[in-house]
């Protein structure tokens, strides 16, 4: 089924919560074939959305290929990259939250791949997925202080002692500490 | 022993002989065992190192020790002083006492075995009438050894270690003992010495061929010792790649190093005792005609060599006996070796699974089948006396031809089989000539 | 437990520093003796937040980042983003270079193959089979550093081409290597795939059927073993493999159930004969008209726009989500990997094994530490 | 093999065939398969070729090793080095020999002695520690824009219309080996050789300076006539400027 059918079907189960299909983001310039097509859906409809996804007799996406956690600025983005290996065929969804409550049902119970991928974008982006197995970070030890992968992110200088960055030597500018005239150590 | 400190308290040997024969047999253990020790066990154990990572380096395509020494050969002394200066750290919440005694507990029972075994004519430290009850008995005064390292090294995979081999080499000592049942069956003592005695320097006088019975027993105590010795495919106490290394995981030092050579002095002591109970031991062809003609007919002792004078005809006497066992033991060695580089390990309840359900009913059917060869008439106990001359398998009864002949034909059809099913043109050695990178100066 | 006698779980650490969790991955065991109760895998330990470097790096200065998600199969992983920048910014790949990138990517499958099938051969006691599959992998490693330069990280496939054209006489060693290899497949199979201690140590072992592989995202060899015939190069093709003729190699179930230890192995050594097969037609049909690599600009812009990319690399798909805004920095470098989704399956495979079987699920896996934390 | 679950006897000559067949591949590859093991100081690998233990090129390593007098150390390897100096033994012609003692790379064994499969040479292509050759250096700082880590560091100073280099410095501890900087550098000042032995004890070692006093960059010259042909007699090619004098 083609992107514009499987949105359109979903607009007619789920009604206004479904965004409508977006083509070419950058409409000034064609789209090469490979573009991305995507929709989104409302967190609050989310939950149903994904077992319609899979469990629908035409739609029956159950391989979850990937789930990406974005953060423009402005609003928390979970996208969903689903496959169907049965009809062969691919949609992306995206479910976006705001930042401040940044909220949202979790698909583990619909897709087991789900349970990693969810704790992945939790861990570097700070999504809050309900439902959600074992929501624990996977990545970051457990009482890492904010989310890597958000764009207001700045790294600690240290975490428990261990520096989380080494003097750039080369940044010295000539005159300080060192002189170029220093033989250059090691067994040049 | 005895006679020999009676002889030399007779001969009137200065300073020895005011001991009294007591004395002088008290003082000769020593000395034997002291050589046993150092003169012989030692370096047999330091040449298996060796051996060992030669042919494991040859067989994984790489040159194996060849720094230092004549072809690597210093390669056991470098390893015994890097084992002597590395420092042997004791973890802090180690039970110490347990934890120092263990490495000795499994030395020991390695040396246990070496005072029982007849390594000529006349090669024996002890002839005991209980050899092989003494060298059972080792084998669970190893285990001893092992659990107290496992369990004194305060770490949770040596526990595992420890908890393991208990249960690997108790379970492996009912194979053992029920593998060696019918040899004492056939041969009728338990002195190792005596079993060899009994049999002759052909194939068909060995125990091994014997019976078929005999011949899976030979099999099945090969492979029950292997697993006594934790050696692959059994080596689970020690598996490097699930418990970080088994039960010696905290050792280092010469501490390791005794567990090093015990495994490795086991290794050849295991060789030895299959070829002495089942392959003929040191016997070879021209026993009997050098017996007559250089002793006169009567089987040389010791003492009896030393007071005719005939010390170099002893000496070399038993140099060829001792010649003949090592040429039966090294080719063993070397598949005991070959195996830990070809198969993998065995996980702990298929280990379990082999002793009791595949070895001990093997072994009790070995020890049925040859008590039917003993009492069925015509089938014919052993030929008595030692080596009985170059009896052909004919004149040792019709049903003895075939027992000798269907395990070398099955043997013979199982190599075929595995050489023809590994018939793929490998074109080994001669690989198609691939220029390596344009050697250019 | 009824039984009278008071016995008490064990809490093993097993990791991050153990010799045989393939990189610093750990796994907090509660066992009782041997049998495992529960298993709780804890990755994070070799996280160097590649994803975040995508966003700060121009476009083509990521590439030799995505050798080290993957220093095994280094050469797809490099193919993979390629593909998805090429697919973004619209770069047109001449042919030659594809079908460089089809030799190379298929000698690096080889070379992670032999990595995975040794490392679980060693996993479970045989030490030979390991070192002849690393002496093999050497060849291939002699053959990337006459093309690339480097032997493990190369950075060689670069959106729009490959970085260097190959030496002369490249090609000729490439079908020398491929004859050699052969027979060398069938002796590593006759020294341990059916030897028996082998056999009874991984038939059975962890089964995991199509539907749980696909419900956990498992891909590549992890999935194929179970009997399910999906193959990215074939079934979403991309370069020029529709041109050439391979079969995908599937779990039968030979020796145990359909699914388990045994048949992730056999189908890893079964691909590798594939990939001679396709290394052989590609030397063959390499054009030598076309240039290997394409006009980029040296700042490439890649016009607005999402695509989600994934190709098969050694350890299934690896897929690549990339967001352009225009600019010569990215919005977001997803990586998606094989291994990482292969961690989920272990709470569910594990319970009620033993630990030394915990040891070969993990090596017929192939899960690598890199690719997990990235 | 049976698919089902073999019975008692079957397993059982499954063990005993299955390991005769591990044994017969492990016995050949221990007798017939070639030893492939590149022994670093025997092995001159720039050259590929074999090295003998008194050629000068290993009293270099040695020396290069940090053993400043390689004098006693070749003596302890000509004492107990890996014999056997005389031994000329071919892998294949002698078994016996090589099954014994194993293809040992004797000092005086000629080179394709040591046929194996895995090249002994580096290729040319290596990309080992970074170098900058830096007379054609003209400073246009494609190299230090190209690096993913930012590994190099060039400060220039402008001298009316020309550069002029004051620093050229590259961490090799950051850098790592990728090749990107060579690729956009006009001149192909910046390259890689097949230097790889560079461990030191402290970090500023690892920077390799390229500049001593600063000097001014290469000027890239237009040619007025494609390179390789003949140049017409009467056009004299273009006087290389002149180099302006430093104002203050």
């Amino acid at each position: 089924m083609t992107p514009q059918d499987i949105q359109a079907r979903l607009k007619t189960k789920f009604g206004d919560a479904i965004g409508d299909l977006v083509i070419t983001p950058d409409a000034a310039k064609p789209t090469p074939k490979y573009y991305e097509n995507f929709f989104t859906i409302s967190p609050k409809v989310w939950r149903e959305a994904a077992e319609y996804l899979k469990f629908d007799r035409e739609l029956l996406f159950d391989g979850l290929m990937c789930v990406t956690g974005l953060d423009d600025k402005v609003k928390l983005t979970a996208v969903y990259n689903l496959y169907s290996y049965i009809h062969r065929h691919r949609i992306t969804v995206k479910v976006e939250v705001t930042r401040d409550e940044p909220k949202m049902p979790s698909a583990q119970p619909v897709w087991m791949h789900a349970d990693w991928m969810e704790r992945e974008a939790y861990d570097l982006l700070g999504i809050v997925f309900e439902g959600h197995r074992d929501l624990r970070r996977v990545l970051l030890p457990e009482d890492w202080i904010g989310h890597p992968l958000r764009k207001d992110y700045v790294e600690p200088a240290e975490y428990r002692g261990i520096m989380t960055w080494r003097e750039n030597l080369l940044g010295k500018l000539p005159g300080e500490s060192y002189d170029p005239k220093t033989p250059i150590g090691g067994n040049q | 022993m005895f006679e020999l400190a009676q002889y030399v308290v007779d001969k009137d040997f200065w300073p020895l002989s005011g001991l009294g024969v007591l004395g002088v047999s008290i003082l000769l253990m020593i000395a034997v065992s002291v050589f046993l020790m150092h003169g012989f066990f030692m370096p047999i154990a330091g040449v298996m190192t060796f051996v060992e990572r030669k042919i494991a380096g040859w067989t994984q395509a790489r040159i194996g020790p060849n720094r230092v020494g004549p072809f690597g050969l210093f390669v056991i002394l470098a390893d015994g002083i890097k084992l002597i200066l590395k420092e042997d750290i004791i973890p802090a919440a180690a039970d110490r006492p347990l934890f120092k005694m263990a490495p000795y507990a499994v030395l020991g029972g390695a040396f246990m075995t070496m005072v029982i075994i007849p390594l000529g004519p006349n090669l024996i430290p002890v002839d005991l009438d209980l050899g092989i009850l003494v060298y059972i008995a080792a084998g669970s005064f190893v285990t001893m050894g092992i659990v107290m390292s496992g369990w004194s090294s305060n770490n949770k995979w040596s526990t595992l270690g420890g908890a393991r081999s208990v249960a690997q080499i108790i379970s492996y000592e009912i194979p053992v003992g029920m593998a060696l049942l019918p040899a004492v069956i056939l041969t009728g003592s338990l002195s190792f010495q005596s079993m060899v005695l009994a049999q002759g320097w052909a194939p068909w006088q060995w125990t091994m061929f014997h019976n078929p019975g005999l011949f899976i027993a030979t099999f099945v105590y090969f492979v029950a010792a292997l697993a006594e010795i934790n050696r692959t495919p059994f080596d689970i106490p020690e598996a490097e790649s699930e418990l970080v290394s088994g039960y010696n995981t905290e050792y280092s030092g010469m501490r390791f190093g005794m567990f090093f050579v015990a495994e490795f002095g086991n290794v050849v002591v295991i060789s030895w005792i299959t070829v002495l109970v089942f392959m003929g031991g040191w016997h070879f062809p021209g026993e009997q005609a050098l017996v007559q003609n250089w002793f006169g007919g009567t089987w040389p002792t010791l003492v009896g060599a030393l007071e005719s004078g005939k010390a170099v005809q002893f000496g070399l006497f038993n140099l060829i006996g001792h010649a003949t066992l090592m040429a039966k033991t090294v080719p063993l060695i070397i598949l005991i070796v070959l195996l830990r580089w070809t198969l993998p390990r065995v996980r702990i309840d298929q280990l379990m699974d082999i002793s009791w359900k595949y070895l001990t009913p093997m072994g009790m059917g070995a020890t049925v089948m040859t008590a039917a060869y003993m009492i069925w008439p015509g089938w014919g106990p052993f030929p008595e006396g030692a080596g009985s001359g170059m009896a052909l398998p004919r004149d040792m009864g019709p049903m003895r031809v075939w027992s000798f002949l269907l395990p070398v034909a099955f043997m013979a059809f199982c190599v075929g089989h595995a050489l023809m099913a590994s018939r793929y043109p490998w074109k080994p050695g001669r690989p198609s000539k691939i220029k390596p990178a344009e050697a250019t100066s | 437990m009824t039984t009278a006698l008071k016995t008490e779980e064990i809490t093993l650490n097993m990791g991050p520093q153990h010799p045989s969790t393939h990189g610093v991955i750990r796994f907090i065991l509660k066992t009782d003796g041997e049998i495992i109760y529960e298993c709780v895998p804890d990755v994070g330990y070799l996280h160097r937040s590649i994803e975040k470097i995508g966003e700060k790096v121009e476009w083509q200065s990521f590439i030799p980042y995505t050798d080290r998600v993957d220093y095994l199969a280094s050469m797809n992983s490099n193919w993979a983003y390629s593909l998805a920048v090429e697919r973004l910014a619209g770069i047109e790949v001449p042919r030659r270079a594809e079908f460089l990138r089809v030799i190379v990517g298929e000698l690096g499958r080889i070379t992670s193959h032999l990595i995975g099938a040794g490392a679980l051969a060693l996993d479970i006691g045989a030490a030979t089979p390991f070192t002849h599959a690393i002496r093999d992998r050497e060849m291939v490693n002699d053959l990337f550093e006459r093309i690339c330069g480097a032997r493990l990280t190369f950075s060689f496939v670069y959106p729009g081409g490959v970085a260097y054209d190959a030496p002369p006489g490249w090609i000729e060693d490439v079908l020398e290597f491929c004859d050699y290899f052969e027979p060398r497949i069938e002796q590593f199979n006759a020294l341990i795939t059916y030897n028996k201690i082998f056999v009874k140590r991984l038939a059975g072992v962890a089964v995991i059927d199509t539907e749980t592989a696909i419900d956990y995202g498992l891909v590549g060899p992890n999935l194929r073993a179970s009997g399910f015939r999906f193959d990215l190069r074939r079934d979403e093709p991309y370069s020029v493999y529709p041109e050439l003729d391979f079969d995908v190699p599937v779990g039968r179930g030979e020796v145990g159930v359909l699914g388990d230890c045994w048949d992730r192995f056999k189908c890893r050594v079964d691909e590798m004969k594939e990939s001679l097969k396709i290394v052989r037609q590609a030397c063959r049909m390499l054009p030598t008209d076309s240039a290997h690599k394409a006009k980029v600009k040296k700042i490439l812009k890649p016009p607005k726009g999402e695509v989600y990319v994934r190709s098969e690399s050694a350890r299934g798909e690896m897929g690549f989500y990339l967001i352009s805004d225009g600019t010569q920095n990215s919005v977001r470098t997803k990586i998606r990997t094989g291994s990482f989704s292969a961690m989920g399956v272990f709470p569910k495979v594990a319970r009620g094994m033993m630990i030394a079987d915990l040891i070969a699920v993990i090596a017929s896996l192939d899960i690598v530490a890199p690719e997990i934390d990235r | 093999m049976t698919n089902h679950e073999s019975s008692y006897f079957g397993a059982i000559y499954e063990v005993i065939h299955t390991t005769l067949k591990g044994l017969i591949v492990t016995s050949r590859a221990w007798a017939l398969d070639p030893k492939v093991t590149v022994q670093y100081p025997d092995i001159d690998i720039r050259t590929g070729h074999f090295r003998g233990i008194d050629s000068p090129s290993m009293g270099e390593v040695l020396k290069g090793l940090g053993r400043l007098d390689p004098e006693p150390a070749m003596r302890k390897l000509r004492m107990f080095g890996d014999q056997p100096r005389g031994l000329k033994t071919k892998p294949v012609l002698n078994p016996i020999i090589n099954m014994l003692y194993g293809t040992i790379p004797g000092s005086n064994a000629s080179n394709d002695f040591y046929e194996s499969r895995l090249s002994t040479k580096i290729a040319d292509r290596f990309r080992g520690i970074l170098n900058v050759d830096i007379e054609i250096c003209t400073a246009c700082l494609a190299c230090s824009r190209a690096c993913p880590i930012d590994c190099i560091q060039i400060d220039t100073t402008k001298v009316g219309k020309l550069l002029k280099l004051e620093r050229f410095d590259i961490d090799i501890a950051l850098c790592m080996y990728c090749g990107l900087c060579s690729v956009p550098c006009p001149t192909g000042a910046i390259h890689h050789t097949k230097e790889f032995e560079a461990s030191t004890t402290d970090f500023p070692d690892l920077i390799r300076r390229f500049i001593d006093e600063s000097r001014m960059a290469y000027k890239t010259v237009k040619l007025k006539f494609p390179l390789g042909t003949e140049p017409p007699p009467e056009a004299a090619p273009a006087p290389i400027p002149p180099v302006a004098p430093a104002k203050a």
